[in-house]
């Protein structure tokens, strides 16, 4: 379900992504889901990510899935929006707000690889 | 600067500090310094010198820095960076030269009116670092002359002016006499035990204005108050120690003053108009000796007066006419709040009253309190152009007469205002109230 | 106490009409009373300029231009200094002494009575009186004039000429002490509070020798040690000299150049030997504005925050009496327990040699009252002196002054 | 966010706090007298007053240095800690979160308190009393307080070597941290002390204002 839902995302990001290919020929993370965000949507490519050798097979990294607060391990959630679980304020069900479900696996699998971009205007690069 | 132009005066007068400079050594300097700065001292001062931004808020409330154009080796902070600072960045290894420079400074650049920490957005008290400084020139044997005499005055006679115990009884019972004419049974009595008030005066009046001794005198025989003076040492309200860092002889001071109090039984001790020996007895003397507040009452001629005027006990026949106006003396005024009852002391007993500005604690140093005017002729030049801004705001006023309920306010004053000839003639509050006052006796069933 | 024993301590009321002397006189000054309440006399304005002497009513025939510091003597006299011709001597029970001084001030008396001196003026010189005798040498200048209780005589005096305002001519030491006119070997910057011992064989005094170096000098022999300051010694019961010094910060009790006691005070001063033992009291202040009585070194239990201005033993030494003021009110506290006086003034106590009486003369609103053991026994005078107990301690003399009348009353406690 | 931001934030609470409790500990052992004439309402009397704007009458004789130099003081705490990007590290790390200011505004009140700092060095040089009183210690502090808010804007803005202007910025914020209880930047500390000192002083035993 959740897999499915963050699949159409990320179709919808690519669809969307095509406008902001046009004018700044980067793709980047939409921001639908939020209500007003402050910075342009961060850089990303799905495709450079997958087709790394550290994380090509395990597509749970991202989309993982969490069940009572615990990892279901074996599971991923392709079809689901990262929003579906992450609301933009943590709550009960959840304590990782939305905006800290991207800083957070982001960031920490870039320290923790040693690769990627760290820095805020590295991903959020000003239009 | 103007800066070189006093030392070249200070060199060749002050014998005190030339001889005591030539006296000093390298190692007893540094020791002294280090002593006062770091043994002396604690977090207070500590605190001043850490928080002190340089921002140059306090210049705007120095006399001295705005009647010399603005000149900055006068704003309040600089004094502290022209001493302070460096005795500190040397670690007390400064030179003979530099001293000479401190002792200027703190003796005479700065009337330690304290109106700088009304101005300073910290709070920061610059005069109690010039006061330090003071204490550093006393232990090195370098404070001018002429206060220093007066220092050693006190320390043999407990008075400032070197007043024989024989000269104090026999002017008191000379201006007994004298008030006789006034009110034929006026007496002033001596060393008389357990009465209410212990009146006091600074050792200038019985030497040179034994005249306001008298006023005092037809003041409280007028308005029946139980009252006497001592006929012992102790009598002498003032505290030039205080001024020099001598708080040891400062204290021994204060301390035989109360005495004096305590032996006649006193209920609480009114004093003359002088502003210094009013913070000495009401805010510095009583410290050094751990008497948190002063063990007895002191009552500053301001309160005095007003009490025996809202009282009833002194009624006014005739107002002055003259138009007048109020100095507001920094140890009464920033050091007790007492400039509200100044003005209605003049409102009750003058009809032409014009307000000089700033006022109130805010008002421009005399340029003479501090110990700066005890320092002596030698300097009474510089003090003119130190205090021209004091000429301008009188001059502004258009008063015929000044009223300074302070005696070191009225040296300065004269001196400014004969100087820069503003015609203008200077008055105590008793003064004016002995001149206005109804003569005759006050009866409660009246 | 022989003496005591003469006094009448068996009429109730003996009074004086003092109030019509006021009719009877320009102007009447301050009621002096003598220790047997016996006597009571004040100065009195008869003519300008013209002054007499009235005891009980009774005026002598000798006029002076002026007369001041009228005091009553041990043997119930009175004496005070006149002026004739512009001369002044001493008299004592209308008596002038044989001497006429320029001017003269500062009456002691011992308290046996014996020996009376006091300070002259002559020709811009200046010396001590003592038993109708002025000194051999005179002085440009001095102060601090004592009396020990055998009569003799000290003084501080200026022993080398200093120009006006020369402060290095001061810094050389100006000053010595003069006992019985004959001054000590060394100068030095300041003398002060010179103290006998109870025969007036030695005496001590505190001295400066530099701008911060003070120390205490007995019978010309300084101490070796220096100190930052120094209070009035005075000698024990063995002789032996006592002193508040401070030193490092503190003021500590020191004796004969050694430390006394072990504990560093805020302030220390007006040591009090017990006159029975070799207790050592002083008024203290343990910390910065709180002020107790330290007894060998022990401070009481009890605190006040204004002021000690004396403390008091009983002949036996049991009682240790402080006269002491408490947010502004004067009180007393006997052996560390304060009472509850609340006055604007407290006269000097009257201690029974015992040490189990101790009676007070307070002053509240006016009006003063006497106090024995924290109660009021008498009040509403518009004057009083300080009381005196019979000496089988079965009753006091109060000595006052009512409505114009004055009363020496007996009363039984 | 790395340990050193922690570090120097603890360094600079504990150090102040460290300093408070030595300055009260020296005045108890020294200066105990001091004490004795501090109240609390006339503390509080004295930094009220001294907190409204333009109501001291020095604050009214120099309304621009006092106008400026009050609001640079807001600003400096105000500004980082209403700090979007700020508020999304603290929210990274303990889920801590609160309002953040528009960045527009924010943008505008950086070159506000940097106009606010040049001004402070303008000043320094060109008013006669204050240059006396400076030394170069006062423009390496007033450098001090510069870096973080101009290394903030120009990393906001992604102008120039984006990632070297944000190490920049890091470093520089923590320097100052790290520098506040060692230098007269802890007047964050001593100035309320010394204004209740004086302000009792004045207040308690003067009966006057001191303002």
């Amino acid at each position: 379900m959740k897999q499915w839902k963050i699949l159409m995302m990320f179709i919808l990001a690519l669809a969307t992504s095509g406008i902001a290919f046009s004018q700044g020929e980067q793709e980047r993370l939409n921001t639908l889901a939020f209500e007003m965000p402050r910075r342009p949507g961060a850089v990303f490519s799905h495709d450079d990510h997958t087709q790394t050798t550290e994380i090509s097979d395990d597509c749970a990294i991202c989309h993982h899935v969490y069940a009572n607060k615990t990892l279901v391990p074996d599971e991923s959630s392709e079809d689901n929006a990262c929003s579906d679980c992450h609301s933009l304020q943590p709550d009960r069900k959840n304590s990782i707000s939305l905006v800290n479900a991207f800083h957070k696996r982001c960031k920490e699998c870039h320290y923790d690889l040693g690769k990627g971009p760290v820095l805020c205007g590295e991903c959020h690069i000003k239009k | 600067m103007s800066g070189n132009e006093t030392i070249s005066i200070e060199k060749s007068t002050d014998d005190a500090v030339e001889n005591g400079l030539s006296r000093l050594t390298p190692q007893r300097v540094s020791h002294v310094i280090n002593q006062v700065l770091h043994q002396e001292t604690g977090a207070r001062f500590k605190a001043y010198v850490d928080t002190c931004m340089r921002c140059g808020l306090c210049s705007d409330a120095c006399s001295y820095f705005l009647s010399n154009d603005r000149d900055p080796s006068f704003s309040p902070a600089a004094k502290v960076k022209q001493t302070i600072w460096e005795m500190l960045a040397k670690k007390g290894k400064v030179s003979k030269d530099f001293l000479r420079r401190a002792v200027h400074i703190a003796h005479l650049e700065c009337n330690v009116c304290r109106r700088c920490s009304m101005y300073c957005p910290f709070g920061i008290d610059i005069a109690y670092m010039m006061l330090l400084v003071r204490r550093i020139c006393h232990k090195l044997e370098i404070t001018p002359q002429y206060i220093q005499d007066t220092v050693n005055s006190h320390s043999v006679t407990m008075n400032q002016m070197w007043v024989k115990e024989d000269e104090w009884i026999d002017t008191l019972q000379w201006q007994e006499e004298d008030g006789r004419e006034e009110f034929e049974d006026l007496r002033i009595p001596l060393d008389k035990q357990g009465v209410d008030i212990m009146y006091s005066v600074i050792a200038p009046e019985p030497k040179f204005q034994a005249g306001l001794i008298y006023q005092a005198a037809v003041i409280m025989h007028a308005a029946g108050m139980n009252w006497t003076m001592p006929a012992s040492p102790g009598w002498d309200n003032s505290n030039m120690a205080m001024f020099t860092g001598d708080n040891e002889i400062s204290g021994r001071i204060a301390r035989t003053f109360f005495e004096s109090a305590a032996r006649l039984n006193v209920k609480r001790i009114v004093m003359g108009e002088c502003g210094h020996a009013f913070r000495s007895t009401y805010d510095v003397g009583n410290r050094a000796l751990s008497w948190a507040m002063p063990p007895f009452e002191v009552v500053h001629a301001i309160e005095f007066y007003h009490e025996l005027l809202t009282a009833g006990r002194i009624s006014i026949k005739k107002k002055f006419t003259k138009r007048v106006t109020l100095h507001d003396p920094c140890n009464v005024s920033r050091g007790r709040g007492l400039h509200n009852m100044a003005r209605k002391i003049v409102n009750m007993t003058c009809s032409n009253f014009t307000e000089m500005t700033p006022n109130k604690e805010h008002n421009l140093c005399c340029g003479a309190g501090g110990g700066v005017v005890n320092c002596g002729p030698p300097y009474k030049k510089e003090r003119m152009v130190n205090n021209r801004v004091k000429a301008e705001q009188l001059a502004a006023t258009g008063a015929e007469v000044l009223i300074a309920p302070c005696h070191n306010c009225h040296s300065g004053l004269e001196d400014i205002i004969h100087h820069y000839k503003l015609n203008m003639e200077v008055k105590f509050l008793g003064d004016i109230l002995f001149e206005t006052m109804e003569k005759k006796i006050y009866r409660p069933e009246e | 106490m022989e003496k005591k024993q003469s006094w009448d301590w068996n009429t109730d009321l003996k009074e004086i009409p003092v109030g019509e002397w006021k009719a009877r006189f320009n102007w009447v000054e301050e009621l002096n009373i003598s220790p047997d309440g016996e006597n009571i006399a004040s100065v009195v304005n008869v003519d300008e300029a013209a002054f007499k002497i009235c005891v009980n009513g009774h005026v002598g025939d000798t006029e002076y231009e002026k007369i001041w510091s009228l005091k009553s003597l041990p043997d119930n006299g009175f004496a005070a200094f006149v002026c004739a011709d512009e001369e002044w001597t001493l008299i004592v029970n209308g008596q002038e002494w044989s001497s006429w001084f320029d001017f003269i001030w500062d009456l002691h008396i011992t308290p046996d009575g014996k020996h009376m001196g006091f300070a002259f003026q002559k020709e811009g010189e200046y010396g001590m009186a003592i038993d109708g005798l002025p000194w051999n040498r005179v002085y440009s200048n001095m102060a601090g004039m004592t009396l020990s209780n055998t009569g003799t005589s000290a003084a501080v005096v200026q022993v080398v000429p200093m120009k006006a305002a020369d402060v290095d001519g001061f810094k050389q030491g100006l000053f010595s002490v003069a006992v019985n006119g004959n001054t000590f070997h060394n100068t030095f910057l300041n003398i002060w509070d010179i103290s006998f011992d109870r025969a007036g064989q030695n005496l001590a005094a505190g001295i400066r020798l530099d701008r911060e170096a003070y120390t205490i000098v007995k019978n010309d022999v300084i101490w070796d040690r220096k100190f930052q300051g120094v209070w009035k010694p005075i000698f024990s019961n063995s002789g032996n000299v006592l002193a508040p010094v401070r030193d490092a910060g503190k003021w500590k009790l020191f004796m004969d150049n050694e430390p006394f006691w072990k504990k560093g005070y805020d302030q220390l001063w007006k040591i009090t030997p017990s006159p029975a033992n070799n207790d050592v009291a002083t008024i203290v202040a343990n910390h910065f504005g709180k002020w107790s009585v330290a007894v060998n070194d022990k401070v009481w239990k009890m605190t006040c925050d204004t002021m000690i201005s004396d403390i008091l033993y009983s002949d036996n030494g049991s009682c240790l009496v402080a006269v002491l003021k408490d947010k502004g009110l004067w009180n007393l506290a006997v052996n560390q327990t304060p009472w509850n006086l609340s006055a604007d003034k407290v006269f000097t106590p009257c201690i029974s040699p015992d040490g189990y009486l101790v009676a007070v003369v307070v002053e509240k609103k006016g009006k003063f009252h006497l106090v024995v053991n924290n109660k009021i026994i008498a009040g509403n005078y518009d004057l009083m002196t300080t009381p005196v107990f019979s000496p089988d301690q079965s009753k006091i003399l109060i000595k006052g002054v009512e409505k114009g009348v004055y009363k020496r009353r007996v009363i039984s406690i | 966010m790395g340990p050193m931001v922690w570090i120097s934030a603890l360094i600079c609470i504990f150090g102040l706090l460290v300093k408070f409790i030595l300055i009260i500990k020296e005045v108890y052992e020294k200066e105990r007298y001091l004490l004795s004439y501090i109240t609390v309402r006339h503390s509080l009397r004295s930094i009220i007053a001294w907190l409204i704007p333009f109501y001291p009458r020095s604050t009214r004789m120099r309304p621009v240095y006092y106008g400026i130099s009050y609001l640079f003081h807001v600003l400096l705490f105000l500004l980082p800690v209403f700090l979007m990007s700020h508020i999304v590290l603290i929210n990274e790390s303990f889920n801590l979160s609160w309002p953040a200011m528009n960045d527009t505004a924010a943008d505008i009140l950086t070159i506000g308190v940097i106009f606010a700092l040049v001004f402070f060095v303008l000043r320094r040089r060109f008013i006669p009393d204050v240059r006396f009183l400076t030394s170069f210690m006062d423009y390496i502090l007033i450098l001090m307080v510069l870096l973080p808010f101009v290394t903030g804007f120009l990393a906001y803005h992604q102008v120039i070597l984006y990632k070297w202007i944000v190490i920049a910025h890091v470093l520089s914020g923590e320097v100052l941290l790290i520098v506040i209880p060692f230098s007269r930047f802890s007047h964050m500390i001593t100035a309320p002390l010394t204004r209740a000192y004086t302000g009792s002083e004045f207040g308690n035993i003067r009966h006057a204002r001191d303002w």
